[in-house]
């Protein structure tokens, strides 16, 4: 931010904001409060704050600004007070494309601390919730500096609008034992095999990929993304039954009933003296007893991924939550992830094409439903994609009649609503 | 007809206390527990001691006049005249001496020629609908389907060897009279009705706009007569205009199929009563006997047999071992068709990472 | 039945019908071919009914039939084939209530009999699904005088159309232990009091009743009936210690665990030696364990029913299935009688008035929300009624907005639907 | 600004290989198994033998160019210049020599002023958004309330004493991008948008029509003026129009609240996920550090600790002993509004006559 508006000191009166800095909790304004000494526009933006604080009221408003040939990355805020606070006329985000698991050296993350400080209000969020690291308080020069600069030095610019959106993984196998593929890995090649459709708005609508590692789903990928990838395994978990008799010799065998046994959604798990006993057919990956007993127990060695589609929050529908759409796939040779591209291409294709503007692939599938978007993509139905089958007999066999994102889209009202027009036209 | 005075008299329902079995009657609320001494014969012991025997048979629920009297005979004989049915159409001769009970018995199957049986962990008598011998609306028969199925079923109703009770419906429409049970058979229509424009001005159009679910009727002239039209995108054949508008026929001999349905649960026990499911469509509706529906059946049952735990209803079984489980050991395709797509579609689809690998 | 069609005798020609004499079930046909001698018209049904089976065809036609001053309770049928089959030209069928728990005497039995048979073909079912007795094959004049002579007999006719329908229940107190109240009192009760709303169809659509002594629900009342009474208890159930004690003894402990306590919905079971431990806190009445048990458990003291809302089977919205409405309801006194009619009326009233045409209750608290209806019905929220909260957090709190049932009630789409509308005023 | 050329680059993911630590990337997918040493300490262990050990802090997400490079220091001394940050921006310090464990932990709790925690059975940082600090739409803030909030349950997060995680999140809109959370606080509006027909020209009119759910908002001319109308009976203040329309203000200082829902679960262990539910609204939005909030959050946490088994989550914890005694035992009033209307609003009933009595 080179303009004059920043230089320009100003006193802060931050009553109310002040009450922030008490607790043992770190407070992000003694730290902006500080950090103002050094950066005047902070104090501009703290006291918008407090009188956000005061009023109970926002004086955001947003706008559209892009670096030239990217459709996004840069959300542009100006100030409703900018007469009162200048360096707050523009004061614009810019995301920045995490690394996969989040894993920083010093070296990248003063790089970024630098850049932030040089082009803007060097403030720095780790990280946004879809993942990205956040720059704040760019105005329009200084915002596509800054873009400019993390290119430079390597870094590439998050999504925002109808777009794919910056993926988000676990650390998975940088440091987990229960990692059953390669989060980071996956990330890093999905994002850059599709980074044109992240900085371009192309779809109907945004589109999140989270990764995780297995069930655990620390990157809570099956409510926050249209596409959750989560980490599993085909055949028998590993059972060290050294340890498990350990486990039962230390923690008692009750301890092993009520806390592992009993908690088995499947009910898969007994015990034969000191040998625990899997029903490797009915065990459907949740992770539980192998959290509880991670010492003795690990995913099996044949690993791969569950694909599911279609999380969103609570946007127009109303939640939804991504469910089975491939059961298992293997994720480890360049064939496997050609194979995920492609498959993603398919998804993404058929998504594009009949989505309606606006229009999230859960939404969209929650409106044509889940066989006939199975049919779109070219996936066969599997029962594993199910909690159970149809419970209402009405059954429209495509063979006799069109399916239902054909023909009068628009007009064509669900076939569950009952409509007034019925009676309107009686 | 007679000349008395044809009025309402709104007399409400019958007095049942003139009808209760005097062991009945005596220990009414006093109950303690009962016992099953063989399939189709259960004991109930009351507070007093008493005990009152109950002999359940199969019935055909439609029954001539003689019939009735038959079985009347046997219950004047035994049972000091008092009888009951059950809500799956079985009969049940209530006793009070135990001595009479093999030839209660021997009444019963020999002389009645009804089975003994559906108590415990059997399947029972199905519960069925009209079909052609009564209703307008049948796309196939139910009771004479229910006799062959039972002839097939015979001895699981003999048997209480199954794990938990297995109730069996089957209707003769989507309607669906005979409802839920843990396999229920239905009829399914693949085409929108086809309507007899000449035919319709005798029905109240209103209504048979208003009934449509999918709001697929709409008010038309055709050849001049007034009359409806359907929008065959949004028809979704599901025949409810036919039950209000015999001009609009939703029946089809050549495509109409035969759907068997699974899990369904009424009771409360053990897990909340749940809907039943879609196991598989597209059987063929072959009078008489309709074997293809006998043998589904039957693999529905073998695979229950085999695999649930007592206890464990035909749904909750599914459940445990999951469906993709239910259609190898069945052999049924799992299709598209099978994914729901009514009002619960979403919560219908595994929304979780949890699978059988 | 009196015409001359009757007496027409007619040989039967049944080829395929006869395959149904086979095998070891009960067969109807076999009755009705033996009884078709007696009476001619029988094998006018059965020739016709073969005809069905060849063409795969039915050949009744409804029509709208009625005893004077009633609305309901005949099915009046004519046959397309009325030509061929003089007999069946008018073909009806006659409901009648039958006795609660379908207990009889052989003396009501036979004069059911000789009623059926007297008026008409003399075929009898016990029972229809509602419940109801019905008796087949009567002209216009056999139905009425058919009526006429149940009537004279202390019979009365059973539900259609657009009414309360025939109440069901089971045996209950009759003959079974775990009856929690007095399933047949209260069915007659309910029939008696409201006789004129079963006789004569003022409703919106058909309302029905069916009445379990407890959770078993032997007369399917959850998803058959629109309002289901199911019997339950408060506190404590009733535990025989020394009877547990020999169901240990000689079934084993093992049985106990796989059988009852890990079968538990809401494990509120355990054993202590050979003493059951019950949580009853946390038991939901679901009755397993008592029927499992039986000689060693009893449902509790005080009892009473567990009223339910909304269960029918799948036309217009698909199946839906009654839920808690009232938790608790003691069913015992006179008052409580007046207090359970008083609340049906209650419940009726807001349903007729505000429901459309043919829409079951079920279907209605569908569409205007359960929240609506409860206020509607004057009933406070329970926790109790519902599996889980609302999780959507779209909100419209009624004092500051209509509900909705109010309003522009037929075009208001449910808020829930995304409306082809905003797309085509765009 | 530079003269270097500004054209799309397209370069995707940084190369995370360049940023593991050493003993991240010498044992990358070959760990086994990891122990707590005590709250925010973890070591994880792989096949080689090596140890890897985890300081977590709570961070406050937003920081200072200043701040960074304060944590840099530390990362440079004690973790040969690498660190990460976690999926709720705690921060990680890695350390492959366990002797600097205690140096670590005095430079992050003395210097930076971090608290060690977040592990295992307690509550981690909480999941926020942006607030008034930078976003258009929110109606209160986020980063502000969840420092008073953490403050509060400060002993939550530095002790792992609570039957099992606790993922709190809070969303200054109903938008909600901090999403799901055991326990999650979001904002409420009650009105339906207000018009700035004025300056409603400057939007495209047919985004904002089309994206109201309820379809509600249609096209008309107030005054003069090309703007929309909102049909009050159909909104629901979602809100959703103002994020595509500055000029329709959902906000109102006045009557919006904030509502606290539980029960919502990411992971597949045990139970599948779960969406979270309505457990309290209409608390005041009160800055400057929201007491009602903590208090309401403080009294969940302290039910489901005394009442939760080891590993249930608070959805489980309650879906085992039943939402009436959620109810009771947190003292929150169980209201109409808290009964589903929306999509899934028949299957959230109590479709049972399962009742705690
Ligand atoms: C910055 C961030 C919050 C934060 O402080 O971390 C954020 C901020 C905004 N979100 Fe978000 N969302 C952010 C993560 C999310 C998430 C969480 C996630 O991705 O896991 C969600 C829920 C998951 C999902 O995608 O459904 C989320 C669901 C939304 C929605 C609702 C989308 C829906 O279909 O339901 C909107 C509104 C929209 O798209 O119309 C929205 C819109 C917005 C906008 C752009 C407001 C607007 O429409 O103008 C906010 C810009 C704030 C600003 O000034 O920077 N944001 N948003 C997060 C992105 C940072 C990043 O890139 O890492
Ligand atoms: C006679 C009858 C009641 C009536 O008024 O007519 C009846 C009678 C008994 N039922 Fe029932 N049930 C009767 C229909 C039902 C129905 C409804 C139906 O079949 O259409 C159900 C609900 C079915 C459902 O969920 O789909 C029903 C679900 C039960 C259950 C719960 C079973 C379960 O585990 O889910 C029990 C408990 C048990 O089996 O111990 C039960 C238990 C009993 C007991 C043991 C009660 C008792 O202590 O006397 C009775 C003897 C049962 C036997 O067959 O061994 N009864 N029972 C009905 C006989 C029907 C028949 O002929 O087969
Ligand atoms: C006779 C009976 C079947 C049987 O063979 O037992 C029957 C027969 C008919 N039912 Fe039914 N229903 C019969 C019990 C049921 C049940 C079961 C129950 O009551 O437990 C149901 C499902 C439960 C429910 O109410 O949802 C049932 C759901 C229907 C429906 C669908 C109602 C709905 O809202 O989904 C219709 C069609 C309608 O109402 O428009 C219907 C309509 C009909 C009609 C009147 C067909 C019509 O619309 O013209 C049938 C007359 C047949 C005839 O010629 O006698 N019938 N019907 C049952 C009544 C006998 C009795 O009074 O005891
Ligand atoms: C570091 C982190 C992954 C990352 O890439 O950043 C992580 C790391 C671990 N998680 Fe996680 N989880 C992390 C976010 C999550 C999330 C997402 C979130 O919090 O937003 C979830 C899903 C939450 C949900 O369901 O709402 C999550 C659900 C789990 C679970 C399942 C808990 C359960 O029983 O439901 C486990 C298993 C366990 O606790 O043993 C787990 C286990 C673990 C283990 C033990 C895995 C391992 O063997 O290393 C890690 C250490 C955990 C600890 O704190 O004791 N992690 N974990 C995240 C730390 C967040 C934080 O700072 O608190
Ligand atoms: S999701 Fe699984 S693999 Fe990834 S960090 Fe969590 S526990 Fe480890
Ligand atoms: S992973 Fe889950 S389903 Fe599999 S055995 Fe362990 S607890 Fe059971
Ligand atoms: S199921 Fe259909 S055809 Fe059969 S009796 Fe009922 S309404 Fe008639
Ligand atoms: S069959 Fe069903 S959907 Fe089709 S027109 Fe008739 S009522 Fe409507
Ligand atoms: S519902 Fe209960 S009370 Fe009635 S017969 Fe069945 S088990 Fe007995
Ligand atoms: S009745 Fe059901 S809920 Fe109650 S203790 Fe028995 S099994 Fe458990
Ligand atoms: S929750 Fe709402 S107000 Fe907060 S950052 Fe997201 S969109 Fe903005
Ligand atoms: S607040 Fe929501 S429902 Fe109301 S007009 Fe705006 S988008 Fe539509």
């Amino acid at each position: 931010m080179s303009g004059k508006s920043e230089k320009k000191a100003m006193a802060l009166h931050t009553p109310m904001l002040n009450e922030l800095e008490t607790g043992p909790w770190p407070s992000f304004f003694s730290d902006l409060k500080e950090y103002s000494k050094k950066k005047p526009v902070v104090a501009q933006l703290l006291n918008q704050l407090e009188e956000s604080y005061e009023n109970k009221w926002n004086y955001w408003i947003g706008k559209v600004h892009n670096a030239p040939g990217y459709g996004g990355g840069i959300i542009a805020r100006v100030s409703e007070k900018a007469d009162k606070y200048p360096g707050l006329a523009n004061f614009h985000t810019v995301r920045v494309i995490e690394p996969p698991g989040w894993v920083y050296s010093t070296e990248a993350l003063r790089n970024l601390a630098d850049t932030a400080e040089r082009n803007g209000a060097g403030i720095l969020q780790f990280h946004g919730m879809s993942g990205d690291i956040l720059l704040l308080g760019f105005d329009d020069a200084g915002s596509l500096q800054c873009v400019e600069d993390l290119m430079h030095d390597g870094w590439d610019i998050g999504g925002s609008g109808a777009a794919m959106r910056t993926l988000q993984c676990c650390v998975g196998q940088a440091r987990c034992e229960m990692a059953c593929y390669d989060t980071m890995k996956a990330t890093k090649h999905l994002t850059d095999t599709f980074i044109h459709y992240l900085h371009r708005p192309e779809f109907v609508y945004k589109f999140k990929f989270k990764l995780s590692g297995c069930g655990n789903d620390c990157s809570n990928s099956i409510v926050r993304s249209d596409m959750p990838i989560m980490g599993t395994w085909r055949g028998p978990m590993q059972v060290n039954q050294e340890k498990v008799a350990e486990f039962i010799d230390t923690k008692g065998l009750e301890y092993l009933i009520d806390n592992v046994l009993t908690r088995c959604p499947t009910r898969c798990l007994s015990v034969k003296g000191k040998t625990l006993v899997v029903d490797n057919e009915n065990c459907v990956r949740c992770m539980h007893c192998i959290n509880v007993m991670h010492h003795a127990l690990a995913p099996g060695l044949d690993r791969g991924v569950t694909i599911l589609i279609g999380g969103h929050r609570t946007l127009k529908i109303g939640d939804t939550m991504g469910s089975v759409l491939v059961p298992f796939m293997k994720l480890e040779t360049e064939e496997d992830y050609d194979a995920l591209v492609e498959f993603i291409e398919r998804v993404w294709e058929f998504w594009n094409d009949n989505g309606m503007d606006h229009e999230r692939i859960g939404e969209f599938i929650a409106r044509i439903g889940m066989g006939t978007f199975l049919k779109g993509v070219g996936v066969e139905p599997d029962a594993r994609m199910i909690r159970q089958p149809r419970t209402t007999s009405y059954i429209k066999f495509e063979e006799l009649a069109p399916t239902k994102f054909e023909g009068e889209k628009k007009k064509d009202p669900p076939v569950w609503n009952r409509e007034a027009e019925s009676v309107e036209t009686a | 007809m007679s000349d008395k005075p044809m009025a309402p008299r709104d007399q409400g329902a019958p007095d049942y206390n003139k009808y209760l079995h005097p062991l009945m009657a005596k220990n009414y609320g006093e109950w303690v527990s009962h016992d099953r001494l063989r399939p189709g014969v259960l004991v109930h012991t009351a507070k007093s001691g008493d005990k009152l025997y109950t002999v359940r048979a199969g019935s055909p629920r439609t029954m001539s006049a003689d019939t009735v009297r038959k079985v009347c005979d046997i219950a004047d004989k035994f049972c000091e005249g008092y009888l009951r049915f059950t809500a799956r159409s079985n009969i049940e001769f209530l006793l009070g001496d135990k001595g009479q009970l093999d030839g209660l018995i021997q009444a019963v199957e020999g002389d009645l020629g009804w089975p003994l049986g559906g108590t415990g962990p059997s399947v029972s008598n199905v519960s069925h609908t009209q079909g052609w011998l009564h209703c307008n609306l049948p796309g196939s028969d139910a009771a004479g389907s229910v006799k062959a199925l039972m002839d097939d079923l015979i001895d699981e109703f003999k048997n209480e060897t199954l794990p938990n009770r297995v109730h069996i419906s089957s209707s003769c429409c989507q309607i669906n009279c005979a409802s839920h049970g843990d396999i229920a058979i239905i009829v399914q229509h693949h085409h929108p009705p086809r309507i007899n424009h000449a035919n319709m001005q005798i029905c109240e159009l209103p209504k048979v706009v208003a009934i449509c679910p999918a709001a697929a009727i709409r008010p038309a002239v055709v050849n001049g007569y007034e009359s409806v039209e359907v929008v065959h995108e949004k028809c979704m054949y599901c025949g409810a205009c036919h039950g209000q508008c015999p001009s609009m026929e939703i029946r089809d001999s050549e495509t109409d199929t035969l759907s068997i349905w699974v899990g369904g649960k009424v009771s409360n026990a053990r897990s909340a009563p749940t809907f039943m499911k879609l196991a598989v469509w597209g059987l063929p509706n072959n009078p008489p006997r309709w074997p293809e529906i006998s043998e589904a059946v039957r693999r529905i049952l073998a695979a229950y047999k085999e695999g649930a735990k007592p206890w464990e209803r035909v749904g909750e079984w599914i459940d445990r071992i999951g469906w993709q489980r239910f259609f190898e050991k069945t052999g049924f395709p799992f299709t598209r068709y099978h994914i729901d797509d009514g009002p619960e579609a979403l919560s219908n689809l595994n929304r979780s990472a949890m699978v059988r690998l």
